[in-house]
């Protein structure tokens, strides 16, 4: 196996240019932040090659206005951006949700409550990405927990947001973002590449918030002649505001549906050593491969150990988990942050089993040893 | 083109009659942005309006192209998007005086000094109307306003100034009582390749109107009619003679390479073409 | 399954990122599974700096270094901070321009003025860190010459590859010269 | 609204009595009724300068046929 | 009882200028958006006229940042906004908890998301006013029902925020802050203040991040003499950067714990015929008005209904929920979003009780013959 | 004073040394502040520091002062409340060009419109420092960074311009080479009331140095030597002996009535007090 | 416990929120609840405009009116939208010079040339909304004709007081005359 | 660090050694050491002017003594 070149050392911010560009990424607008910057300076530098646009912006409110507009004017856009920049693109977000503009957004999560510890790894942004924004707005996010699997989502985030026209977030922790490991890429022309539909209808006829048979509008873009109007305001099929209750009420709720009853579902999640689990460790991102690691080692002490660990962080794998929740005696909820994850496990499981959470917010990995313990303890208690 | 040609070509008629209240400069200002459109030449199918929110960003709504009523503030980031993603199409971003100077100051400055080929129209009422009558960054130091009650400690921005200064390369100052200056001015505007920027003075009866004396937009329109003064009568004026005036008409323009013809270059070095 | 962590911590400027960028592509070259990862921050502009090499056959789970098998110092501060974090059977690989109180240590240490080699073998202290890759390839094998080689190439300027091809060889050849000793 | 070419017509629907036709029509063609709507009183003396269209806030004057002023 | 002076018509928006000024505020800072905007020109007229300050900032995001500036400088501080601009001012916020900066902010709720219905009412900002910020930061929010309600949260908004050196938020609806209703208000002298501790050390060994014996650090202003360092970056008891971890952790367990652990507990419900209760109503807001009306008529009807109302948004009232639902039947839980606090519910339930959600989005209030009809549907289970 | 005198009265000597790195001119105008205050003569207890984010924005933690190092390009904004809340302090903001200019730029010319009295020093190193080198809107079109690696499109802001287009009533720009200049100008922008700006160009010889062949911090010295011209010897220059130079010096000074003064007088009038 | 609910809509500028603000206020000062709601939006602007009153000896909790007892209709619009949501029982007042059609309705109905008597009465159409409250609380009682004109000079401005209390004058006069009308 | 009044005084542990103080002295007082660092070699020709205090980014240059240049 010597001289392999298809396998390369690639980082996780390096995966998602890559990931991008597979996808068909044309326009990228956003503003430096660490650890997300190598993403921008990726496509920097790959983007006029492939005759697409990058521009920094002057703040990540207009990068994130910018990619919307890009979008709507045809093209695959994205940004990045880490904690505080997420904050700001937030209303912005809201109305790409609103008015169903495809756009990826990647946040490479850091160490928080603001400026925090600029370069540090955390997961504190998880429930952000869901409610960041004010409103009762839908929202798809993804965590991958290594390099391949950045790439892999990062086609997927814009897949979804092409499908289903609505914002998705790829949710990186500053781990999984900045370590490299051996990884090797589909070529291009192999990878599954989703295209917003396009409308058949007459511009006379034809109304831009109609919904398609999967709740989804087919989508003109700016200059197609079809003389549409989007707005962030609650709107009926035709896209103009009414101000009538009912409008907004069918609008909202068709947004949520949307992704909510989507086939395959969005929702999903890893299941490893789960069938005759009884203990679960719920994780994701980077803690997953402790927690892989750590359900292995318990596996090998004889602990029946298994990991589910959530790919999208939303729509939450709720089915998943409370399904492993009915059979489990306990889960393990190790996480980067005071705990996020863990209010969701606790939410759907509905008592069905033992809640263990595991937080670590002193700027470091929880190791394998730390979640081997905790399984250990609990198996102590299980029988 | 008659006013009923202009409103079918133009406008989506059965929007009308629009949500502006009597005497609101607003629909002044749209009517002379449609007719400059139409004056200019401008390919209807590639002319995408983009605005923010407030009263005057509604107007996008009614003009039937393709229209962008974005959040409050960022509809100069949306329109750059919309521009950079595809340079064929001709922007246009209406916007009012809270909407572009206020919370939209800095897209504002650095549209400018990229020199993308925006062409932007503020609607300057001197008020923020669709929230009923709070103190802009325009509103003249001193004039009252529901967060005013005292009136007001800010000093105002000469925006044409500000504009020129960030970079921008058309700049014109007009009003709407100046109404067929104004389609004219807009019109240059829309011709020029880079950022085009124009302030247009106008009236919100309503609010502004209420609180600082002028009790009609009648009466607000006589009073732009006497402090507005065109750029070479002005030329003339000492500065005395011209305090509490304002200047209107071409401002400033210059010729500078345009952002996206720009990028085209980065693009093709970065593909190894010539250029 | 054989897995080998191996640090390199020294001060900025040193390259110390890069080579272990290198070291993991080697061991790609190899066929072999590699993580890298390093220390971000200020400190990484002037002050310390340090990247984290994991080496496997297998898969490479939790990727930061805890207790290291392979441990390369090129300064002293780095040196007093990591030599702990070493297994007591690991290999500690000290530049003896920089690292001047070496610990004592139950597995092996070697000391090799690796600085004073780059600059003696290539006028260039620049490349102590690739003679610093010469030197800790020759020393355990880690991966193979051949792919170290190449991966060297792969990373640097193309102005720059005969400089650093004399930097590994002297790597090597210093790491030779002292398992030759260690022969007598 | 009827409409003949060359005649002047208020679309009363859409008017919503400001008043800026009546005060600035240089030829003072129009009168204003009770509710503040303008009344072409005045027709013959209108010169087809088109101030009044471009100045109407709700698009409410034409001034009938082609382009005028333009 | 005729000519009553004491009682008066206030709107809520009213009502919290005057409880911002009978709590002691001297400063505002803020951007007009519709439904918030009474409280920033009710503040513009009577600001003055205590020798305070008011200002209309360019945007929501500076409005945050001078309110941390002013409370820095030694006053009482606040912001009031609604859902655009409150997504906007989130990384101040964020930044406001992580430097412990006292302060109030109002989001009048509206319609989202995105500019939605902007002078609608709803609820759907509950989960942002947790979660809006990047990283894991502590908050507080209020949630009051009625106009007297407000003036009395309004002082509690300042009193919590200067004796726990945190940020407030006070978490209105459209319809309690638009809608006018007889109060009688208590004299300014009668109502209890509280207001930041000073610290007492020297300066030269001042430590401004050394927490008190509430975990609270005392707290001087700019121009006191101390030459205090204040940062958003994780610091230690000095106030300065570190990049250390422990400090990291140490110092955001703390700002969690002093909320937490602060006596009598800042969460805080009311009940209302909950001891024999077995339909328990969850509500806050103006909608736990209608819900009240409906609980007092399925009791007249037989049914053994119950309502509680949480105060406190942030930290949610948790032991009141779960003693609730260990007794309930079933819980029912109305709100103008489409499932915010129920989440809340659902999660420290822990599958004691029947879960019902009762979502209404169409811009309307939840009418007590909704609930009343739901919990009369409830009921019919229950036996 | 000596220099151990400046240190030990107004720095943080325990924080020294700074983490800055070599040749960096951060170093230089902290110290051209802390001399400049010391000039001025304020009240080192009535004086706050504040700062945003940025490799600059790190200086107010070496200085022996309220200190407050705020959000990314909001330290404008929290420093008027600072200001506003107890107009008595002196207040004085240290930003980057990144800060002040890019995601500050709106805070930046709504505080030179109210001319609040703070003083702003403006660390122009032309890049973005603390996030590893990439362009800001200072940067020299067509220069390099690590998000423009075919060189930027963007043109560049004369900030300065821009902040006296926006109300500023005194602006001023210096070097890090020219240090003496400096001190006088920051100087006497803390003795003007109003908004004061005084732009300092300087070096990052860590990514922009690196990026665009100016080998070190010798050299981008040597850069500023030749391309600065004293605004009185500009003034004897055609605008074609001026091009690629740029001047430096007292750039605007004018006096107006300053925001916490006229608000005093609001305060006044709303308590019925005679002013 | 008696509770009465109150609607009065007509267009803006007609002055109606602030005659719903008077009535809630002199319910107050009769010592009893009131609350206060109305329409906000563009089309509070010079289109249609809605305040709703409701009064009670108790507490008020659902704040929003839904079938009213009381309904003022002082335009065509808002009389077609609303007179459904009217109990049976109810009043129905419609100002005469702006509603047309009046609709059938099982209550009370009094058809009142509201704005023609506030234009002869005081001269100022201005203060319709003060003659329709007097209409209003003359024919129904909801509140005392004192604390109502208590609540009315406490709201207007001092110039105007004179004007108001004609016009509420003019408005308990009419309501007198319908009421005579009805007695004889 | 040693220091004596008007002895010019380098603190080697705050000094990086950029080398400004050396490129820019008018008198030449300095010269650069293996790692940069500056040697006063010529402190005769120190005219006293401050600059290099004045330019120094790590604060290490005292001329000791008092205020000069100032
Ligand atoms: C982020 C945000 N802040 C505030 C608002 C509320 N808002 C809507 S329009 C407006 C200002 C309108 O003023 P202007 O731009 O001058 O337009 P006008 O209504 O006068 O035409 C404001 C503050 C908002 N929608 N979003
Ligand atoms: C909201 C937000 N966006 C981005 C960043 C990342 N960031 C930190 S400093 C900086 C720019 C620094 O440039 P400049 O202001 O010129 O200062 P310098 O470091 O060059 O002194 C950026 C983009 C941040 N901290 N917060
Ligand atoms: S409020 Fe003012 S700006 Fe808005 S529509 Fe009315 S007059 Fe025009
Ligand atoms: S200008 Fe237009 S809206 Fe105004 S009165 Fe004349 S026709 Fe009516
Ligand atoms: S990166 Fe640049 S600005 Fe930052 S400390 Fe280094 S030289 Fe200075
Ligand atoms: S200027 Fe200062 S830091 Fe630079 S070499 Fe001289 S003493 Fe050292």
């Amino acid at each position: 196996m010597a001289n392999d070149r298809r396998a390369q050392l690639l980082s996780g911010n390096e995966a998602c240019v890559r990931g991008a560009l597979a996808a068909g990424v044309r326009f990228f607008a956003g503003y430096p932040i660490t650890p997300s910057t190598e993403i921008a300076e990726g496509l920097a530098a790959a983007l006029p090659k492939v005759g697409g646009t990058f521009i920094q912006m002057e703040d990540e409110i207009a990068s994130m206005g910018a990619v919307i507009g890009a979008s709507l004017a045809g093209v695959k856009a994205m940004t990045a951006t880490s904690g505080p920049g997420f904050s700001l693109k937030q209303e912005n977000i809201g109305f790409a949700a609103m008015a169903e503009v495809p756009c990826v957004i990647v946040d490479v999560q850091r160490y928080g409550p603001s400026t925090g510890l600029p370069t540090s790894p955390a997961q504190g942004d998880i429930m952000q990405a869901r409610w960041g924004t004010h409103g009762d707005h839908p929202i798809i996010a993804l965590m991958p927990a290594s390099v391949r699997e950045t790439f892999d989502l990062t086609v997927e985030a814009f897949n979804l947001a092409e499908e289903l026209r609505t914002p998705v977030i790829l949710l990186l922790d500053e781990i999984v973002g900045h370590m490299r490991e051996r990884v090797e890429l589909p070529p291009d022309e192999s990878v599954h590449v989703v295209n917003r539909t396009k409308p058949v209808e007459d511009p006379e006829t034809f109304q831009p918030y109609k919904p398609g048979p999967n709740l989804v509008p087919p989508m003109p873009a700016f200059g197609d002649g079809y003389h549409f109007h989007v707005t962030g305001l609650a709107h009926d099929e035709s896209g103009f505001p009414t101000g009538r209750g009912q409008d907004a009420d069918r609008l909202v709720r068709r947004l949520h549906a949307k992704i909510q009853n989507r086939k395959p579902p969005v929702a999903r999640a890893e299941e490893w050593q789960l069938e005759d689990a009884e203990i679960v460790v719920v994780a994701a991102g980077s803690v997953a491969r402790s927690a892989r690691a750590a359900v292995r080692e318990a596996r090998v002490r004889g602990i029946k150990a298994g990991l589910l660990r959530p790919i999208t962080a939303w729509p939450f794998p709720e089915n998943e988990v409370r399904e492993a929740a009915r059979r489990a005696a306990a889960m393990i909820v190790p996480e980067l942050n005071l705990g996020q994850i863990v209010r969701e496990v606790e939410r759907v499981s509905g008592g069905e089993t033992k809640i263990v959470p595991l937080n670590r917010i002193d700027a470091e990995l929880i190791t394998p040893a730390e979640i081997l313990e905790r399984i250990q303890e609990v198996a102590a208690h299980v029988d | 083109m008659s006013i009923e040609e202009l409103l079918e070509r133009y406008t989506r008629r059965d929007k009308l009659p629009h949500i502006w209240c009597p005497g609101c400069g607003n629909g002044i200002i749209m009517g002379a942005v449609i007719r400059a459109l139409d004056q200019a030449g401008v390919d209807q199918k590639k002319t995408v309006i983009v605005s923010g929110i407030g009263c005057s960003s509604r107007a996008p709504g009614y003009m039937k192209f393709d229209t962008l009523h974005t959040t409050h503030g960022r509809a100069l980031a949306y329109a750059t998007g919309v521009k950079l993603a595809r340079p064929e199409l001709k922007v246009v971003v209406l916007t009012g005086d809270g909407d572009c100077a206020a919370i939209g100051g800095n897209h504002l400055i650095h549209a400018a000094r990229r020199n993308i080929d925006l062409t932007v129209v503020v609607f300057n009422n001197d008020i923020y109307g669709m929230t009923g009558g709070q103190y802009s960054p325009l509103t003249p130091q001193g004039s009252y306003a529901t967060t005013a009650p005292y009136g007001t400690v800010d000093r105002n921005f000469d925006l044409c100034e500000l504009v020129k200064a960030a970079g921008g390369t058309y700049v014109a100052r007009g009003t709407t009582y100046h109404t067929r200056m104004l389609i004219d001015l807009i019109s240059a505007g829309l011709g020029h390749k880079g950022f085009s920027f124009i302030e247009v003075v106008s009236q919100c009866p309503m609010y502004y109107g209420r609180k600082n004396k002028l009790a009609s937009a009648v009466a607000m329109l006589e009073w732009q009619k006497e402090h507005a003064v065109p750029v070479k009568a002005a030329a003339k004026l000492t500065p005395e003679q011209l305090k509490g005036k304002f200047v209107i008409g071409e401002l400033h323009r210059e010729e500078a390479p345009e952002y996206t013809e720009v990028y085209a270059e980065v693009v093709a070095r970065a593909r190894g073409e010539e250029k | 399954m054989s897995t080998t962590e191996v640090r390199l911590s020294g001060f900025g400027g040193q390259g110390l990122i890069t080579a272990g960028i290198i070291l993991a592509e080697a061991a790609i070259l190899d066929g072999k599974n590699a993580v890298q990862s390093q220390s971000y921050g200020p400190e990484a502009r002037g002050g310390a700096s340090k990247a984290e090499v994991i080496i496997s056959d297998g898969d490479i789970e939790y990727p930061k270094v805890g207790d290291a098998d392979v441990f390369l110092a090129m300064s002293q501060a780095a040196c007093d901070k990591y030599a702990k974090a070493l297994r007591p059977s690991g290999v500690l690989i000290v530049d003896t321009d920089h690292v001047k109180n070496v610990p004592a240590f139950s597995g092996k240490t070697y000391s090799v003025p690796i600085t004073k080699i780059a600059v003696r073998e290539t006028g260039k202290e620049l490349v102590a860190n690739i003679v610093a890759l010469g030197v800790l390839v020759g020393l355990t094998g880690l991966v193979s010459r051949e792919a170290l080689e190449t991966a060297v190439l792969d990373r640097v300027p193309p102005k720059t590859k005969d400089l650093n091809k004399q930097a590994l060889a002297a790597g090597f050849a210093a790491a030779e010269e002292i398992l030759g000793k260690e022969g007598e | 609204m009827e409409k003949a070419p060359g005649v002047i017509t208020v679309n009363e629907k859409w008017c919503k009595g400001c008043g800026i036709c009546i005060a600035f029509c240089p030829a003072k063609v129009f009168t204003a009724r009770e509710d503040g709507k303008p009344v072409v009183t005045n027709p013959d003396a209108c010169t087809r300068c088109g101030l009044c269209e471009l100045r109407c806030p709700d698009f409410a004057i034409s001034l009938g046929g082609k382009s005028h002023g333009e």
